[in-house]
């Protein structure tokens, strides 16, 4: 238990120890850094390329085919076949692109996905930094996505990576309001914002989602996250029948990879980051080490990711803002006016109330959503082009 | 890991996840062909010859989504710090932030009147 | 030492993006700029420990304001060539010369000023939500009527009037 | 640690130059990008000078680059929308193309 529990602290520790007889003092800091950063990294590597397959997998049982079976058994060397042919494949910049900001998306767009995993709890001790800021970190940086995919839509000069940059844009901006407002429930209830303290105080409170304005805050964190990672239902930036492949439709080779990576990391990360605003993190059974709960709880809300993506159609651009700006953004308000009750009222009331508040919002916001998907039901010109 | 070299962290995670990003394109850039042409590098338009210029006739629509996030951006941002000490601060403070995002709530009914936040 | 070292980093981000944002023909060009500089801030205030400032900065300016910037431009400038725009040149020697005096005479201030070394800022998230709260009430809430009329007023300004 | 000082001087720098391209450049909204220099050229500068206080946990500076951001943010959407409302009047936004009042 114990060795399994400190394997990556306690292997850490032990390199520490070993370079402090060599190092100075202040090298051994940027050691200590260093260390954490490769291990996310590495780890974060590796995670995009087994999701990849992971997904190709459940997609495949879900419609009833094998998925990758070809490449090693199970098609467990489909990712690494699949990073060669990226590798290999000829780089194509079209005429009249800016080559420089071609060049420079896709490594803007992996860049702040990979930093989210440095305030992730992934087990007891094992936050990258456990900065006293941690869950606004993470919404800022992974606001940075939406200038980011401007940028490779004005570094492709294609009418589909422009249209599908500026959509993406848009999606990705009205998407982070809602998630920013359930992830403010969350640190009112904990009262810090770093994401270590946080399942600390679940510790004590218990798991947030067992609360009402909890449960609400969680499916509109788990629905805003999906959309700001462009994954289906909400991949309108790419959605194929009409927009080839939106903004990555003119980047070939490793950039595509790296769009790639952004996506499944991103989606992923929101996952992990779900799982300790309201799943309690690393919190669990004693038998299980603590980073392994970690790891459970967040490929169970990826699973659920994947299972979006295999059962659910596509949104309309046009019902896709509706949705989040008449009801998740008015919803998340509703969960935090709810949580500040809960603080306040005794458990009977607080319980009522809040039940009222978000079980009425929510039927009413439903009812004034679905006024605007009927008002705006039928064939009409969604393309943004005037 | 103390709270003092925070930035320390942040900064080395940032090198070290550029430098992740760029290897590849670089391996890429060595072991990958080139040999470009016209009709190759041409722009994707499902194999007819590009017309017009892509830069964007696109609608307004899309400035309005931005505005909008900016303004309940900034109130988020003014609510953080209050969460933080939404215990201590007791009924006044909720009531004075109330207060503040029930005039926010304002200019989002506004818009919605106005319908900028629906497509048209 | 690292903390010189972060700023000598923060400081030439921020310095090389003001230039790109200022120079560069290219308007889009000048928002990337702009958003490199911005983002040099906020390693500056990271450095300075003001991590919520840091994290702020990135969400409203990166995250926010650079596409507002982009989104107008777009509308603005409907052919990609009619990005390439430059300098006034009747007004390039007045310009220098203001910008000259005034960064310099700022810059000449503060080197003569006995400002001596300083600890590292140790305001919390939490100290600023009890200020907000309490010495900042007004402020705080003009905020948000400030915020209300900026969205009434871009709103009518900039919606297309209906055929 | 450096002291303040290099803060400033990177401040000051920072908004010189958003001086110069707020006067020379000839487009509006490079003139508003020029506009953002100068207020991250003032904030920087508080957060700065707001180290040099006494009290370690004196909040003022802070507070005051926060209601910047907040201004600073209204500026750029009104400002944006009136630049959107010219270019609808004038069908440019080059600011040497205003020149209605030069009579």
């Amino acid at each position: 238990m114990g060795v399994i529990e400190g394997l990556f602290t306690g292997g850490k520790e032990f390199v520490m120890q070993v370079a402090a007889a060599w190092l100075p003092a202040p090298l051994l800091v940027l050691l200590s850094a260093a260390l954490s950063a490769v291990a996310l990294l590495a780890f974060a590597a590796v995670t995009f390329m087994y999701l990849t397959w992971l997904e190709r997998k459940v997609a495949g049982r879900f419609q009833d085919r094998y998925g990758p079976n070809r490449v090693g058994p199970f098609g467990l060397l489909q990712p690494i076949a699949d990073g060669l042919k990226f590798v290999m494949k000829e780089d194509i910049i079209p005429v009249g692109a800016d080559r420089v900001v071609h060049e420079l998306a896709p490594v803007l767009a992996v860049t702040p996905v990979l930093m989210l995993f440095l305030v992730l709890p992934f087990g007891r001790g094992m936050t990258g930094a456990d900065l006293n800021v941690g869950v606004l970190f993470f919404l800022g940086v992974s606001a940075v996505q939406s200038p980011v995919v401007i940028a490779a839509g004005m570094g492709a000069r294609s009418k589909y990576s422009v249209l599908g940059s500026m959509r993406a844009a848009a999606q990705i901006l009205s998407y982070e309001i809602p998630m920013v407002l359930a992830v403010l429930s969350v640190v009112m209830a904990a009262g810090t914002m770093s994401t270590n303290s946080i399942v600390e105080a679940q510790a004590r409170d218990g798991w947030y989602v067992l609360t009402p304005w909890g449960a609400f805050g969680m499916l509109v964190f788990l629905l805003a996250a999906t959309a700001e990672s462009n994954r289906h239902p909400f991949d309108m930036a790419e959605a194929e029948s009409e927009l080839v492949a939106g903004f990555h439709t003119e980047y070939s080779g490793f950039k595509f990879g790296l769009f790639q990576m952004a996506e499944f990391l991103g989606g992923f990360a929101s996952c992990g980051l779900a799982a300790t605003l309201f799943l309690g993190g690393w919190l669990g059974p004693a038998f299980l080490p603590t980073w392994g709960v970690f790891m459970i709880k967040t490929y169970a809300l990826f699973f659920v990711l994947m299972w979006f993506r295999a059962t659910l159609p596509r949104f309309r651009i046009d019902q896709l803002m509706a949705f989040a700006w008449l009801l998740l953004f008015p919803l998340s308000l509703l969960v935090i006016l709810s949580s500040a009750l809960w603080h306040f009222l005794a458990l009977a009331p607080a319980l009522v109330a809040s039940l009222v508040l978000l079980g009425g919002g929510y039927w009413v916001l439903s009812g004034v959503l679905w006024r605007e998907f009927e008002r705006s039901s039928g064939p009409r010109d969604v393309t943004g082009v005037r | 890991m103390s709270i003092t070299d925070s930035f320390v962290a942040v900064g080395v995670y940032a090198v070290l996840a550029l430098l992740m990003a760029i290897t590849p394109l670089v391996l890429a850039r060595l072991v990958a062909p080139h040999n470009p042409g016209t009709e190759k590098n041409r722009a994707y338009e499902c194999g007819v010859v590009e017309t017009g210029d892509p830069w964007g006739q696109l609608r307004v629509q899309f400035y309005l989504y931005a505005l909008a996030f900016l303004v309940f951006d900034v109130e988020a941002l003014f609510l953080y710090p209050w969460a933080v000490v939404f215990k201590d601060a007791g009924l006044a403070g909720l009531i004075e932030v109330v207060v503040f995002i029930g005039l926010l709530v304002l200019a989002w009914l506004y818009a919605v009147r106005m319908r900028a936040l629906t497509w048209e | 030492m690292f903390a010189d070292l972060g700023f000598v980093l923060a400081a030439i981000v921020t310095l090389a993006g003001g230039v790109i944002a200022v120079g560069a023909r290219n308007l889009y060009r000048s928002v990337l700029g702009l958003m490199l500089s911005l983002t040099g801030v906020a390693g500056l205030f990271l450095v300075q420990r003001a991590e919520f400032l840091a994290v702020v900065q990135v969400l409203v300016f990166v995250g926010g304001v650079s596409v507002l910037i982009v989104f107008a431009l777009i509308l603005v400038e409907r052919e990609g060539a009619a990005m390439e725009t430059g300098v006034n040149p009747g007004l390039v020697p007045v310009a220098a010369i203001v910008a000259v005096i005034l960064s310099g005479s700022v810059i000449y201030a503060v080197v003569r000023s006995p400002l001596g070394a300083a600890p590292p800022a140790a305001v919390q998230s939490r100290d600023i939500g009890e200020a907000l709260l309490n010495r900042y009430l007004v402020p705080f809430e003009a905020v948000s009527l400030l915020l209300l009329a900026a969205l009434v007023g871009a709103l009518l300004i900039a919606r297309e009037k209906r055929n | 640690m450096l002291g303040v000082k290099a803060y400033a001087i990177v401040a000051a720098l920072l908004f010189g130059l958003g001086v110069y391209g707020a006067l020379a450049r000839r487009h509006a909204i490079a003139v508003l990008v020029a506009l953002e220099l100068m207020l991250n050229g003032a904030m920087l500068a508080f957060a700065s000078f707001s180290r040099l206080h006494p009290l370690a946990q004196a909040v003022s500076g802070q507070a005051f680059v926060i209601f910047i951001i907040a201004v600073a943010a209204a500026e750029t959407i009104v400002g944006l929308a009136l630049v959107l409302a010219l270019h609808r009047v004038f069908r440019t936004a080059r600011l040497d193309a205003f020149e209605l009042l030069k009579w």
